[in-house]
Order: structure tokens, then sequence, then C-alpha cells
């Protein structure tokens, strides 16, 4: 399977992934630079986390406007699978490829810590491998990561079972000190509704060794593989 | 050119005697012009200079196996093997940061970023060092928060993660804050850059930032004093831009990738002059520049300013003659200015025109390596025995130990520190593999089968005491510190950080501190690679505790080797290397329970420590260890406390033996002692080894349960675990404000 | 020459963390009968239209595309001088 | 009801970085025509004061105190609204 990483300027998550990819999973890899419109043929985007653009006026804000976005909506939008962290959610979100926004942290500061997810829903290609209720442990790093959405995108998100992950201790409850930045019903990952974007504040990459403390990252690329191997037609639309 | 009349306060205004402004005209067979005296002033400051420091640096070890490049370049170079060149070095950013504590410690990270990858070296990791008045007075804490919070907005967002540091509270930094950050980063040893201009006509290029009115006299207001008008100095703080700084990174790696650059130098400190004449000079060649083709950001910049101006993220690059297209092309992509301002000239002089007018004219040296060095006159301070004095008998013995212990964990100075760190990312790169919080950070290195310890040290109580004793115990503690996390100490870095070299008492201590550093660093071997001077920290006469601080990197040939200081499983032992002896002068404890500073410092025998040292390592690579962890602060009852409070705390129970005074047992803060704990099973094992160097080594106890258990022959604790947490985890919370 | 004053504030219904904060913060600093505190971004923008309808199009088609986020922000401007 | 509106702007000589990549941003958008963007803050305080004189004297202190940093930033700010 084939990923590409798309690189902004101020993007910094890119060479991990890439090195989580290459080195751990021993799949192949490739960077997309921002300023081109051609993905490469990839079979899965992924957007990673720093400070596209400094991340100035908001965050992901100017991303969003890069030539390289215009292909990744099309490869979405042709049933492509796109995952983003931390930026690459802000980035997705302010694109209007995945609902909702990302504010300020409640308690206004940058927080980089390990944190709880409790898996909310499998039937992405981002969670196959993993069980509902299931509680995983990543770490996040951001400071504006307070998941918000209206009062109707709110429903339409549980009606639709978009919300793929929410902050909870380590049983998988989720108590109000659990919920690092203050999001809206402590999300921490959407999918769009046709769950080929996924969206989530912490870092799958962070989490892919024993020795960095979690290997839990992994499930989600063995998903995607996973799916991949099953129908790689329909989870990479624009190829077939 | 205009021959000035320079009037005496214009020479002073630019931090100059008139002893020195003769040597200039001296220098250069004429008087200077504005812009010279400019030049002269910002190059020949203390900050720049070293004038008063440098002919005690020295006399400090700076040569080894491993040294690629000692102090004088931009950062410090080691050998670390398969290839591989590590490139570090510390920094100060005191004055900027007590004018705008935010924008102060950003462009302090910014600064020191830019040393490391001038190298050619991906820089990797900070770590900060701070130093403020106790934050039970407002203004510390809006101080203390602001420049936490301008270290997390930099180094995050630029995506250099900031895995460890230290914090310390004492009055004397009320008035001067200490803000000191490391930087390493790692190059391919066949591709290292220096700061070194060469080939006549080669192209000297601007890139980054434009130029603005920012800083302009930084390097001068960092070698004064502050005095009431400072706060009407202010419009000279910079401002960071950490984004284009993220650029600037990969588009001088990028570069430096190929075959184009002959010299990288950033500009930090006066700006252009300095950059222009340091180049120049280490060449021994002269550099010719037009002010006219520098991008600025302000209308009517006059040439004084831009000579002198402190705008940050810019850097100055000597390409070869015929690359400029293609160094263009990568800057382009990276949507970063650069503008060819110069080219290299023969001989050594440093010319400035404008719009082809001179302005300047001067030999690169006379800048950068002919300013004045001062052995200034340094008398042991009348009130030094006094301090060294500590009578024993007129301190009781606390009634309740586990109150006292509660109390330190509690202490702004032994709390946790997650409140500071977590605001930093510390995981990038996916090289944390001991993260802030243990006694030194362990970073993976890229190809993933070895690691790097680093740690940052200095005891501002001792060094207040006895600066030489305590500069020594500063370089101690860091190499102890990075033995614990399974290194092998190497090389030193540091910033040396005191008040007012032109009072005698100051210039002992300084003098005392650096003879220290320098005899440690020579019985550990480990030679000191470069690092920072800042002196005249004081307000009003008021100087700042003596604070040399010491940057102290290891190698790990084995990922598996790093080592943390937590407890690891219930039933291991826990076990001592080294004495604990009736030491409590110049303590913690002291000092939180009776508000002295005063005692002589704990003895040092390097020997001792080196041998403590090596048993440990030894003991480590033979797979023995679990947990390492120094005792330091506090003594051995926090050391204890402290390799309980893991991720998952875990309880001890601990017998100790030795019959000296209760207080100084639990509380002392004797060196060359090390935590560790094992599995029952390699007892023995460990006994042999620690006999082998002749280290002594004593059984405490066991780990496990929920509670803090203690019993010594005259006092005794017993605390639940969770109290002994809360305590420890409360200490910072209410100082961070927002 | 135009100038575009363009406030762009976080949409009533949320939640204003930085607005409470400071809002705490001046009542730590003894300041009291404050009610509300809502923090935005301020922009100001010089711009060469020829004319203040082409230049107001244009600012308000910037609100849209970049400078204000509609999910969670409003947006308002005003223009002065004179354009051409 | 009295309604303070602070606006707080960056000294004019202090690089403004967001106001920069926020230019070049609406210039890849294809705007055109604009000669300086500068972005800073608005604050809205709803305040409770006897007099507009007390309101005045009171939300200077506020910006001078907290709401502005006065190395690197300029403030002004309006009233809006019956005091009492
Ligand atoms: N300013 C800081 N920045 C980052 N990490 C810090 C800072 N201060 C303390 N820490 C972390 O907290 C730990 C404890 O600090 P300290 O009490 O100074 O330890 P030690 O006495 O062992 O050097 C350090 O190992 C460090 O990693
Ligand atoms: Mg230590």
């Amino acid at each position: 399977m084939k990923f590409g990483i798309v690189v902004f300027p101020g993007s910094w998550s890119h060479q991990d992934f890439h090195h989580v990819i290459v080195k751990i999973l021993k799949e192949e890899a490739c960077y997309l630079w921002h300023k081109e419109a051609d993905l490469h043929g990839v079979d899965c985007v992924i957007l990673p986390g720093g400070f596209a653009h400094g991340d100035y006026l908001r965050a992901g804000a100017i991303a969003r406007l890069s030539p390289v976005m215009r292909a990744v909506a099309a490869f979405a939008d042709a049933g492509g699978l796109v995952l983003g962290s931390c930026n690459g959610f802000q980035i997705l979100t302010e694109a209007g490829l995945l609902p909702g926004a990302l504010l300020p942290n409640d308690c206004l500061h940058y927080r980089c810590r390990w944190t709880h997810l409790r898996v909310e829903s499998r039937q992405t290609p981002f969670t196959t491998a993993m069980q509902p209720g299931q509680v995983v442990r990543m770490p996040i790093s951001h400071g504006d990561g307070r998941y918000y959405i209206d009062q109707a995108g709110w429903k339409k998100l549980v009606e639709g079972d978009q919300i793929i992950f929410r902050y909870c201790d380590a049983k998988g409850t989720l108590a109000k000190d659990v919920n690092p930045n203050g999001s809206l019903d402590h999300i921490a990952g959407v999918c769009n509704e046709r769950r080929n974007i996924l969206g989530l504040m912490p870092h799958p990459e962070r989490a892919a060794e024993p020795i960095l403390g979690s290997e839990d990252g992994c499930l989600m690329f063995a998903s995607l593989l996973d799916s991949f191997v099953r129908s790689p037609l329909t989870t990479c639309g624009d190829r077939a | 050119m205009t021959v000035s009349v320079v009037a005496p306060d214009l020479i002073a205004s630019h931090g100059l005697t008139a002893d020195e402004y003769d040597r200039i005209v001296a220098i250069i067979g004429r008087e200077p012009n504005l812009v010279e005296l400019g030049m002269f002033g910002a190059m020949w400051s203390e900050h720049c200079s070293y004038k008063s420091s440098r002919v005690h640096l020295a006399t400090l070890p700076t040569e080894g196996p491993r040294i690629l490049q000692g102090p004088g370049e931009n950062a410090g170079v080691l050998d670390i093997g398969d290839g591989l060149a590590l490139v570090f070095k510390m920094e100060s950013h005191n004055h900027p940061s007590f004018i705008e504590p935010y924008q102060g410690a950003a462009t302090g990270v910014g600064g020191i970023i830019r040393d490391i990858f001038t190298m050619g070296a991906r820089p990797f990791a900070l770590c900060d060092s701070l130093r403020f008045g106790p934050l039970t007075d407002p203004k510390n804490r809006y101080l203390f928060s602001r420049v936490v919070a301008g270290i997390a907005g930099y180094g995050n967002a630029v995506g250099v993660p900031t895995v460890g540091g230290e914090a310390y509270f004492a009055e004397p930094y009320s008035g001067n804050p200490l803000v000191n950050v490391l930087c390493v980063g790692v190059a391919r040893k066949d591709r290292l850059f220096f700061a070194k201009a060469g080939g006549i006509d080669n192209p000297v290029i601007y890139v980054g930032a434009r130029t603005g009115r920012d800083g302009i006299h930084g390097a001068t207001m960092a070698s004064g004093v502050f005095d009431e008008g400072a706060e009407a100095r202010r419009p000279t703080v910079q401002v960071g831009d950490p984004f284009r700084e993220k650029l600037l990174i990969e588009a001088c790696l990028e570069l430096m990738e190929g075959d184009d650059l002959v010299a990288v130098q950033d500009m930090g400190a006066a700006g252009l002059t300095c950059a222009t004449a340091e180049m120049a000079s280490r060449g021994g060649t002269g550099i010719e520049i037009d002010l006219a083709r520098v991008p600025r950001r302000e209308p009517g910049m006059t040439a004084y300013e831009l000579m002198l101006s402190e705008s940050q993220e810019r850097m100055l690059v000597v390409a070869k003659a015929g690359s400029e297209a293609r160094v263009r092309t990568v800057f382009e992509k990276w949507d970063l200015d650069a503008a060819v301002i110069g080219h290299v000239t023969e001989g050594g002089l440093l010319r400035v025109l404008d719009h082809g007018r001179p302005v300047a004219e001067i030999p690169a040296d006379a800048l950068a390596s002919e300013a004045p060095a001062y052995h200034r006159p340094s008398s042991r301070p009348a009130e030094a025995d006094a301090r060294q004095r500590l009578d024993l008998d007129r301190l009781p013995l606390p009634d309740d130990y586990a109150a006292v212990l509660l109390e330190l964990l509690r202490s702004p100075n032994l709390c946790c520190k997650e409140g500071i760190w977590e605001r930093y990312d510390h995981m990038l790169f996916l090289g944390t593999i001991v993260g802030p919080g243990s006694d030194a950070v362990v970073l993976r290195l890229p190809g993933g089968t070895r690691a790097i310890a680093l740690s940052i040290d200095g005891n501002s109580r001792y060094c207040t005491v006895d600066p030489y004793r305590g500069a020594m115990i500063a370089v101690a503690e860091a190499a102890r510190n990075v033995v614990c996390g399974g290194g092998e100490p190497l090389a030193i870095t540091n910033c040396l950080n005191f008040g007012n070299p032109e009072r005698p008492e100051i210039m002992w201590q300084f003098v005392e501190a650096v003879t220290g550093i320098g005899e440690a660093c020579r019985a550990f071997q480990t030679p000191v690679t470069g690092g920072n001077v800042s002196l005249y920290n004081e307000t009003s006469g008021n100087a700042i505790f003596p604070t040399p601080m010491i940057g102290m990197v290891g190698l790990l040939d084995d990922v598996a080797y790093a080592t943390g200081q937590w407890f690891q499983a219930e039933g291991d032992l826990v076990a001592l290397f080294g004495d604990t002896r009736e030491e409590l002068g110049a303590s913690e404890y002291l000092a939180i329970r009776f508000g002295l500073v005063q005692g002589e410092p704990p003895a040092l025998d390097l020997t001792r420590e080196r041998a403590v040292q090596r048993t440990c390592l030894e003991a480590i690579r033979a797979g023995i260890i679990r947990s390492a962890h120094d005792c330091s602060d506090g003594g051995l009852v926090v050391a204890l406390a402290e390799s309980c409070l893991g991720a998952t705390p875990i309880g001890v129970d601990i017998q100790l033996k030795d019959t000296i005074r209760p207080d100084a047992l639990l509380f002392g803060e004797s060196q060359s002692r090390i935590v560790v704990s094992l599995k029952a099973t390699d007892w023995l094992r460990l006994e042999r080894i620690a006999a082998a160097h002749q280290v002594p080594v004593t059984r405490l106890g066991i780990v496990g349960g929920t509670r803090f258990r203690l019993h010594g022959p005259a006092c005794g604790l017993d605390l639940p675990m969770t109290e002994v947490e809360a305590a420890w985890r409360s200490g910072l919370a209410s100082s961070l404000g927002a | 020459m135009l100038t575009a004053k363009i406030y762009v504030t976080l949409k009533p219904d949320v939640l204003d963390a930085q607005g409470d904060t400071v809002r705490s913060a001046l009542e730590t600093l003894g300041f009291q009968g404050l009610t509300d505190v809502r923090v935005g971004k301020f922009m100001v923008l010089t711009l060469n239209s020829p004319t203040k309808e082409q230049a107001a199009a244009q600012v308000d088609e910037m609100c849209k595309r970049l400078l204000a986020n509609p999910v969670i922000e409003d947006y308002r401007f005003e223009l002065e001088g004179a354009a051409g």
C-alpha cells in the first residue's frame, strides 16, 4: 500500500509518519508537496501534524488553500482514504472535508501528554482492527484541539455514527478531567458521512512502537492495510 | 568618509570606555564614524566579545578524541560514530526575557536553533533551564508563565521538541530571571558547515525575514546592568516568527545537501555586523556588502540601523560563484526572500556601502577578535566565611519527618514540573525514550539502535556559598544524571550567568566557577565544546546567585541501556551507591525549613564520583538496573519519593541504618550517590560490580505496595503514596496562569 | 487608499475560553462589575480598489473565504478613506 | 450597561508575522492591491459602572495592566451604551 504524506510549510509530523510507514509497517510512503496538485497515485493521503503556515490566523486556515488540497478533495470525493492527525485534522475541518471546527484548548495552553481514547466505531477503514468500546493510548500535542460543532451538526454526527474516538480514562469512562482540551462531547476524532476521511487530534504515529510507550497507533495502520487488501478498488476510487 | 569628532557621551552610550575608544582609533588609524562606532560598540560589547571572561574561559579543557569542533563556532560538534556528528550549544536570553518575557524567551529558542542548523545539523531537541524569583510574587508569576509560554510558543511551532530542562526559584532572581536554552542536532560528519567565508568574489547572500528596527542595541543592552531606566529601553525587543524559522531550517538543510554553500551564519546579536565580521574574520577574507540590497520591512532605515538591527530569522550565507540561481530556487521553494548583498573580497576588510557609497570600512579582525581582554580584579568577598559557617546544633530536628517530606515535595523547587513540560511538545521525531521528568532525557538517534542522554544542571545555592565547589558539583551532577539515563558522558556546553564583572567579588565568583568546571571536566574527560557567558545579571546592585549551568551530553551504544528514574515492579530491591555523610550545608532542606542558604556545600571527591558513575553504567550495561536516580536536591528521601512517582506510582519500604543526624540522613545532599532498583536475584552481581570499583553499595529496601515507608535509627515515616503524590503534584499548579 | 477594519468574533453560542479567562484575570486584579468579556480578532487591511463598492465586495469575499470560519465565527467590517 | 470595545494592535514598527502571512494567503487567493495587513485583538467588555468617566478610567487601567502588552502593543477603546 502506498501512503502519501502531505508536506505544508510548517508541517512537522511528516517524517514521523514516514518512519512508521516505512520502518515499522514496511509499506511504501512518499511526500506530497503542498504546491503540487498531484497525488502520485497513492492509496491513502495523510495530513500530518505541525503548524502549517504557522497556524497564523487559525490553525489550518491557510493550508487548506494549497493546491494539494484541491487534489485531496477530489481524491476523497472519489472515495480515496484520507487521514488527518492534529494539524491535519484542523486542516480537514477548515477545508470543509470534515464537520466542525477546532478551537483553542479550554485551558488556553498547549498540551503534550498521553491520552486514553475510546473507540466508538469500527465502521471505518481506519478502525476495523479495533473493537467498539476498546481503550487505546495515544499522545496529544496541540494548542487548538477543542472540537466544536453546533447542536444540529452534533446530532448528525451521533446519528451517523461519525464520532470515532472520544477522550476517556484508562477504563473507558468519560470523566470530565480526562477531556484534555474541552472538546464537545469528549470528541477526539470524527469521520465524514462517507467514512473515508478520518480526522483526530491525537498522534497515532507516536504510538507505534513499544519503546515509545504504546503500539496502539498500529491498530489504525493495520485497519488501513486490511481495508485496502480487502477492497482496494472501493477504498481508492480514482485508481479504479 | 567623514571624520566625526565623537562626543564622550556618544562613546559611553555605545557601551565603550574612553580607553576602548582610543584603541579603536589606534586600530583603524582614524576616528570612526557613527556607523562604525555602532559596529564596534556591538562587537566589543561584553555579550559579543567576552572581554571580561575570555582569559578565564581559555583555561577550560576543550580537546578530546571526539571533538570535531570546540568553542569558537556557532556550536560545538562531537563525533558520535556511524558517520554522525552531534551538534549542541546552550545560550542565555536573560535580559530580553526580563524586558518582554514571551518574546524574549521565544527569540532565545529561535537563536539557539539557528546556531545548530547553521552547522548543517537538523535540530532535534531543546532543553530549558529557568531561574525566577519566588512565585508568591505576582510579577515573578507573570514573568515565569510568559517565559514558559514563549518557549512553548516558539519551540512547538518551529517543530523542535523541548524534551527537558529544569526550573529553580529564589529571591535573587526576582530582579533578573534567567532563561537558558540548549539545543542539539545531528549532522552527517562529512556534511558539516562552518561560518568561514572563503573564495574571493563568492556571493554573500541574505536570507530570511526582512530587516526592521528590532533589537537595535540588543548586544549592548545585554551587557549592562538594569536600573530604573530599563523599562524605557523596551523598544529594543525583537519579535520571533517560528514559522519563518521553520522554513529557514528546511531550506538551509535542503541546500546543504548540495554543493552550493561555502559558509553559513545566522544573524543573532549584533545582526549583520556580527555575521559579516565573524565570517570574514574566521575565513581570513574580507567582505563587501551594499545595504541598498538588504530586504527591509520599514522605510527610511539608516545604515546604522541596518547594521545593528537584530531582527530575527535571518541568515547570511556565502555561496559558490555560479550557485546563485540554485540557492534562489531552494529559498523560493520555501517562500523565503534571498538577496545577494555583496561578495567575499581579498584582504581582511569589512566594507559596507550604501548605494555604492562607503559607510563603514573596518578590518574584520578588529571587530571580531581584537576587542580588549580584561583581567578584571577579583577578590573573595568578606562575607564568604560567614556564608560557609553553619552551626547545626542551633537547628532543631524536625519532630514530624513525614510533614517535612511533604513540605519539601510541595516546594516549588522540588515539586513535579509537569505543568511546565506538558506545554512543550516533547515527543516529536519519535526519539524520546526517556522523557522529561527523569534525571536525564534519553533520545534515540536516527538509525534507531543508539541514543544520546542529555541533562542540564546547576546548583545556585552551592555556588552562592562556594562557587568553585558548586560549579564542580554542577558538572558532576550533570554527568551523574547522564549516567543514570544509561549514557556515557561525552562533553559539555554551558551558560555562565553572573552579576556585574566590574565588581571584584562577582569576578571572584566567576573565576572560581570556571576553575571548578575545568577541574571537573578534566576529571570526567568531558571537554567543553562551547557555551555562553551572561554577565551583568543584576538590578539596582542586587546580583543573582552565581549560576553556572552545565549541559551535558552522553552516548548510549544501545537504546536498550536507556534507564529512567522510576521504580518498575513490586518486589524489586532498592539499593544505594555511595555514602551518606552529615552534610546539610547549602541544602534545599535548610533553604525551605530555615530560610538559610548557608554552610559548606557537600564535599565532592572526583575519584569517588567517577567510580560511582562507572559502577552505575557498568551495571546498566550488564542489564541489572531497572531504575537509577541520583540523589540531589532534597537528599535521599526526596530521591526515593521521586523514584516512586512514575506514570503509575508505586510504594516502597526502606530501612536505613546510618546513625548520623537524622535530618542529614534523610535530607542531606551528600554527593556521588545513586538510588537504583533491581531484581532481587541480581543483587550479588551488583555487589560484585560495585566492589570492583570500590564503591559502597547498600540495600535500602523493597519496592511495592501503596505506601511510602521509611525507618531509620532515629526517624521514620509512613505515608500513603496518594498523599505523597498529591503533595508533589500540587506545587506548581497555581503558579502557571494561562 | 482604503482601509478595511474587520472584526471577527466567536458566534454567541461558542464558548469563549479566552474571554472567560480574561474576565477572571481582570477580577483577580480587582476590577468589578464585569458581566461579559469576549475576545475576537481585529484586522486592518489597506487596499487599492477603484471604488468603495468593489472594495466592500472584495473584503466580504475575503472574510468568507479566509478571514473568518463560518462554523465558529461572525464577522463585520467597515471601510474608511477614499477609493482609487 | 456599558459596552467597551477595545482594539489592541501591534505597534507599527513591530513585526506582524500573522499579518504578513495573511496577506500572502489573500494574494494566493487572487486578491490584489493589498498594501498592508495587520492582525490584532478585539475585545468586547460589558460592564457596570456608575458613570462613563469611571468606566473609561477603569477600561484604560485594564488595558494598561492586562489587556495590552505595552512593550509591543498599542490599544484604544470606545464606550457604548449608558452608564449606571
Ligand atoms: N523548565 C523545564 N522544562 C522542561 N522540563 C523540566 C523543566 N523543569 C523541570 N523539568 C523536568 O522535570 C524533571 C525534574 O527536574 P529537577 O527537579 O530539576 O530534576 P533534577 O534535580 O534531577 O535535575 C527534570 O528531569 C526535567 O526533565
Ligand atoms: Mg537529577
